[in-house]
């Protein structure tokens, strides 16, 4: 508390900060700090803006009409097509799984079992993402041997695997979760495969980082807060998110809370460098020669760790965050 | 076919009623056509000439009283009432010959297509119109339209002929056809149509009439009804020249202008004033 | 006595009350059931105690109202009995009414907020579009010139789904919400467009001869001439784009948006609440009828001229 | 204002094409008006006098020749041609008052708000339609649509009469009202305005015009030309009884008739072979 | 020579040689450039000849058709010189034409394929809803009862967005194709509908009169009377009908399409490829415009009665 006074002392006013986010509890981190008042400590007045989808936010962006924003894998497909859009943090991570209805959940004993089948994906999700990783990976040719068909929302590919014109789906939390409220079974997490793989990261305009990046290390600083937490009071964290993201809170929690996903700010370079690849391999981009690593900056999360760090020297979250990101930043 | 087809007007009254003020077009009518009867309506404009027309077809609903065809109370409009619109009211998007062959056909369901076509042909040309067949409504000159009109109603054979000053917008020879032509039709079955007929010409009415009704205005009534004594075949030369035809003439003037007379006064002192 | 009840007007008390006591005595399936349902009964309450005001204050349309309340409560009834009674079809997608009446007693609120902050849209976008595509469509009906060039030009436009405008309307324009207005402003746009010119087309070219032998000045042939003259055809075109413009309000709440009745459907939809999808659909049609209501009086007054 | 308005028709043809085929309306017409002249034309139904209308007026283009008002050929139409359309041609959403006040208003910019509402009251009551003054025409009887056109025509104060079977919808006495009204119009002023009044009535045109053309059909062409002797003002009853007038009147039937004949005969033979 | 070109045809002409140069001369910015421009050229070529033979082969149309390609080289110019060669805008979301052209090349083959699976779906709903639309209008607009009934019930469901209906008609029809042509006809069903019922209201009343008098059949009265009379305005439904049925590709086509013009702009606007979703758009207005010149056809032959 003591700290707030000082800060407020210091600067007269606020850094207004516009950040973007969608609408899932993959954006937990946001809501956190939004609700616990992470953000207005750190001197930041933060207007929220709600997307329904990824592109319109990054779209949103590059138009500098937000600041910030947490997107899917869609600021690396806009970088890859030469927008100035750089990855300064995250938000979650893995987080997607294939849904069956139960009386086939036995038929998928090994990849091999999903040649000929239908999945049905939403185009461009993680989940999607990975999966057809997954499934090239095992020599599976996802054009010839499976019949994958795109649609527009994850509760659309519930209603096509609960009336079977598919035989699976890819989706992710929380309507992994909500699968299975419903009676269909999960038999496949994305994490199985590409453990610790990221999803929604946070981006900013490259131009940007340069004159604002006091208010997006504020704001990574308020995240990381946020994460510790979720982890100490998972309860009042989901009370929190439940005021973004209208899931039942029993669903809610246990998508926050089960062990197939996980949140955190770290940007993890080496899993967008790895989603990359990805995305050139199963087609969804071309090779431009565009390098991601010049759209990742991950000293802005570095730098706030370190902040936070030299406050709370010896809290263990805050020191294990620094592990990872020591592991995955390099 | 049956020709029971006398009309009757029992006690009629029509109240229009338009952004909310009400307007009596027409008061107490009682009118008796006997089956086979010629009657002509003269009267001045907005008497209520159309009105009762279109009460007896079964287009408008009186406000007050009722109507009979034969023994039937009119319901709703139907084919055994020919009509000559005053606006002619032929379908725009038909041909003149179409116009006339869906009539035909719609209002004699058990004539041949064949027979149809022959009958438009034929009604076509009886008022002189064979060379405008394939003409749009858009395409023919008033006077055209009102034959096309025309010679859809007698193609239909309807039991009543109802005509609105069917021939306001011909020439004289063409009205001369088209009164012989309907004189013709009037009289060429077993039996005779019914006939109400609107006009403005006084002497078109004492032609063709077995009676003439008179109107007069505000509210619309019928202010008496005049017996036409000529026998007929009539001859339109001879006829115009009789003594008694004048002598009816002028009565018929009489009774039309004789209420007029205060409305043209102030007419006349009106115009003066300009 | 003035209150006379015909057969059908006894069907729907019968139905109604029918349906109210379905609804206390038979427990909902538990799929379909909800803490408390008085937020439906309520609304079975509001409906007959509607039908009997009506009934009593406009006798004279006492068929009109009777058939649209039968339809209603026979709507509802099988509703109640057949999903949420009996669960003929998946609870999930087809929820029951209580379940959908109770997100009226929870979320009216954020309903009222969202129809008032849909409202600043639809009025600015669809107003604006009525403001243009009028004059515009007016003068390309009237201008054979501008005409042949305008017309094959907007029709190549319009088939532009909005989704394609989003992004462009985002970097274009000052704010989100001038984006949002935008779209609803471009959607309504093309159907008022088309009606006007379609009405200019259809004038009865005496009437415009007759205006033109008066000599009128092109200002006062638009306003006073063409205007009035195409106004049916305009009034069709303009509530085809009162449907269009509710319609597209989904997307255009999809920039940036936190409240709004097409916000709280495709989001309610996102998570697959359909018991709140309905409910906001069920708004949305209200609030159509209400618009269209004082749209048809509009209309009934300015073309007051047609058909005595 | 200048009055010089004469009105000249060089060699007029006029083709209609409809659905690729082409129908000749008018054939090398000539005519001359002169300066405050009244010319009437008479002819059969579809012989193009309404045609002749829409060419002076600007209304229509000609397939061949030239017209001139005055000095100035005719591009497009204007106020200086006031126009009763043979239907009337009034816009259904506005009044009867309406419809004559905006007339007014925007064939005399120069007139005041006040004047323009005056001149409107007094030429609808002069039409005797005050009553009538808040009635849309969907609500006004045939006569009454057509003296509402009338009444506009007036108001609006044109150089040019072109008047189509103006009164063909009014009972007797309103016609004699109408053609007193005509006449007091026209001669009102200092100089008397150029009037093209299209009529069926025989009767009607030698009673009010200083020449009658008289047309034939197939193709429409204006046989022959006829002066009207009468001296002015002409007595309505006094006229109808002088030898010359019943003289004239049969050579115009006469002029009328003769290439009709054979049309007669043909149709005679037709409604017999009925 | 009967080849005669106005100002406005050389203006034409000079423009489009122009940008021909500017774009074989000036090297584009790196930002907008392409390895192989001769799609763009090859374009302009066509233009250019297009111009040319239309002038020669409707010498009484020079002035519609020079209007129009004036208006067409204006645009490919300020396109090519501010936003190709001067980037005005962000190349990013505004691409110059040389890319957009590009991708016809390189995408040939998939947007074929993709019109043809398109306009199944298009065919299929779009007939279905006129179809249905123009008797049910008929029919609605013709019985008073009905109307009163059926009026504002479609009021009440014809807001709901296309994405609502997405769920349920997976679920309820039986094939994806199925659920995608019900989202045509139920975007196109509307319009036509209103277009229907309001024409009907717009006949004259004085020809229903007269139909009446035949004592015509009920299925007469509509087929040969109402259906006639109202057509101009049923034809001004269908028009913004066919533009809907375009607009709603994009929605009907998220589910489960692999091809389709709808799919082509979705697929990359979700990749950000802006230069083929403005090249998916711009073969989405010309099939437009080649559809609709079939409609003019059939309208102008249908209404061939009308204003003449
Ligand atoms: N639809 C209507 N609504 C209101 N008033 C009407 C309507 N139709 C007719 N009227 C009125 O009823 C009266 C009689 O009209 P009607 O058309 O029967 O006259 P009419 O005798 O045929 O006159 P005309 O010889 O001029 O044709 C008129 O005053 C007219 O204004
Ligand atoms: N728009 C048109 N298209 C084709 N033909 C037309 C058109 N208008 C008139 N006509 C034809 O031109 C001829 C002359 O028509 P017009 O209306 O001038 O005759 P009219 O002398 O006024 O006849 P009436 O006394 O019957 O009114 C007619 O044969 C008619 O069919
Ligand atoms: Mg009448
Ligand atoms: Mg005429």
């Amino acid at each position: 508390n003591s700290d707030l006074t000082k800060d407020k002392e210091n600067q007269t006013t606020a850094d207004k900060l516009r950040i973007g986010y969608l609408p899932t509890n993959g954006h937990a981190l946001i809501f956190v700090a939004q609700e616990e008042g992470y953000f207005a400590e750190e001197n930041l007045d933060v207007e929220l803006f709600a997307f329904q989808n990824s592109a319109e936010g990054i779209n949103a962006i590059i138009a500098n009409k937000i600041d910030i924003g947490g997107f899917g894998p869609s600021p690396l497909v806009y970088a890859s097509k030469g927008a100035e859009v750089t990855v300064v943090g995250g938000l979650m991570g893995e987080g997607a799984g294939v849904i069956v209805k139960p009386e086939n959940a036995d038929k998928y004993k090994s990849l091999e079992d999903y040649k000929g089948k239908t999945i049905a994906t939403v185009r461009m999700s993680s989940g999607d993402i990975f999966f057809r990783g997954v499934f090239s990976n095992a020599g599976i040719d996802i054009k010839e041997d499976l019949t994958i068909q795109e649609i527009e929302s994850p509760a659309a590919v519930l209603e096509a695997v609960k009336s079977g014109k598919v035989d699976a789906g890819i989706v992710w939390t929380p309507y992994m979760e909500m699968a299975e409220s419903q009676g269909l079974k999960v038999i496949a997490y994305s994490e199985e495969y590409y453990p610790k793989h990221p999803c929604c990261r946070i981006a900013v305009l490259t131009d940007n980082i340069n004159t604002d990046r006091d208010s997006y290390v504020k704001m990574l600083k308020s995240l990381i807060r946020s994460y510790k937490f979720i982890h100490t009071n998972p309860d009042e964290a989901v009370d929190d998110v439940s005021n973004y993201v209208k899931v039942d809170k029993s669903i809610l929690k246990e998508a926050m809370t089960n062990e197939h996903s996980y949140l955190s700010p770290d940007p993890n370079r080496q899993g967008v460098l790895t989603t990359y690849e990805l995305l050139k391999s199963i087609g969804y981009i071309e090779d431009n020669g565009v390098d991601m690593n010049d759209h990742i900056d991950v000293t802005l999360y570095g730098q706030a760790l370190d902040e936070i760090l030299t406050e709370y020297p010896d809290d263990e979250y805050y020191l294990s965050m620094k592990a990872d990101f020591n592991n995955l930043d390099k | 076919m049956i020709f029971t087809t006398s009309i009757k007007l029992e006690d009629i009254s029509m109240v229009y009623g338009v952004n909310g003020k009400s307007h009596t077009a027409l008061s107490n009518v009682n009118l008796d056509i006997k089956n086979g009867e010629f009657i002509s309506l003269i009267g001045p404009s907005g008497c209520g000439k159309s009105t009762i027309i279109d009460l007896i077809s079964g287009i408008k609903v009186p406000t007050k009283g009722r109507i009979f065809i034969g023994d039937e109370p009119v319901i709703k409009p139907g084919p055994e009432c020919g009509i000559v619109f005053q606006d002619y009211s032929l379908f725009p998007w038909m041909t003149a010959y179409e116009n006339i062959f869906f009539a035909v056909e719609h209002a004699n369901k058990n004539l041949s297509k064949e027979e149809v076509k022959k009958t438009a042909h034929t009604y076509l040309d009886l008022v002189g119109l064979c060379k405008f067949k394939d003409a749009y409504p858009g395409t023919l000159s008033g006077g055209m339209k009102q034959r096309v009109s025309i010679a859809r109603m007698f193609a239909m054979h309807p039991k009543v002929f109802l005509m609105d000053e069917p021939f306001g917008a011909l020439d004289s020879l063409n009205r001369i056809f088209m009164q012989d032509l309907l004189l013709h039709m009037w009289s060429e079955g077993e039996s005779r149509n019914t006939v109400l007929f609107v006009t403005h010409d006084v002497d078109e009415a004492l032609l063709l009439s077995d009676r003439i009704g008179i109107m007069s205005s505000t509210p619309g009534k019928i202010e008496e009804i005049i017996d036409i004594p000529f026998s007929r075949p009539r001859c339109r030369k001879s006829l115009s020249g009789t003594e008694d035809y004048i002598k009816l003439k002028q009565y018929l003037f009489s009774v039309l202008y004789c209420e007029m007379q205060e409305i043209i006064e102030s007419q006349q002192a009106q115009k003066e004033a300009l | 006595m003035k209150f006379k009840l015909n057969k059908t007007g006894i069907l729907t008390f019968v139905i109604l009350i029918a349906v109210f006591i379905l609804t206390v005595a038979v427990p909902d399936a538990p799929s379909q059931s909800v803490d408390d349902n008085s937020a439906f009964l309520a609304v079975l309450i509001l409906i007959l105690a509607a039908f009997i005001i009506e009934i009593y204050r406009k006798p004279k349309e006492t068929e009109r109202i009777t058939d649209i309340f039968l339809i209603l409560s026979v709507v509802i009834f099988l509703w109640e009995v057949l999903i949420g009674k009996l669960i003929l079809l998946d609870p999930f997608l087809f929820p029951g009414p209580a379940r959908v009446f109770a997100v009226f007693q929870d979320d009216y609120e954020l309903i009222i907020n969202g129809l008032f902050s849909s409202l600043t849209f639809l009025v600015g976008g669809y107003l604006l579009a009525l403001a243009l595509a009028i004059p515009a469509g007016l003068y390309i009906g009237w201008r054979k010139r501008l005409f042949n060039v305008a017309y094959p030009i907007s029709k190549a436009i319009s088939p532009i789904p909005p989704t394609a405008y989003l992004p462009y309307s985002i970097v274009l324009l000052p704010t989100f919400s001038a984006a949002s207005t935008f779209l609803i402003f471009i959607g309504a746009f093309w159907p008022i467009l088309v009606g006007t010119i379609f009405g200019v087309f259809g004038i009865d070219k005496r009437l415009i001869n007759t205006a033109r032998t008066l000599g009128l000045s092109e200002r006062v042939m638009m306003k006073d001439i063409l205007l009035p003259a195409a106004l049916p055809s305009i009034f069709s075109g303009a509530m085809i784009a009162l449907i269009i413009s509710f319609i597209t309000l989904t997307v255009a709440e999809m920039i940036a948006a936190t409240s709004g009745l097409g916000w709280y459907i495709i989001y309610n939809h996102q998570f697959a609440n359909y018991d709140m999808v309905v409910a906001g659909i069920i708004v949305v049609g209200a609030v159509v009828m209400v618009i269209t209501y004082f749209f048809d009086r509009i209309q009934a007054y300015c073309l007051r001229w047609q058909n005595i």
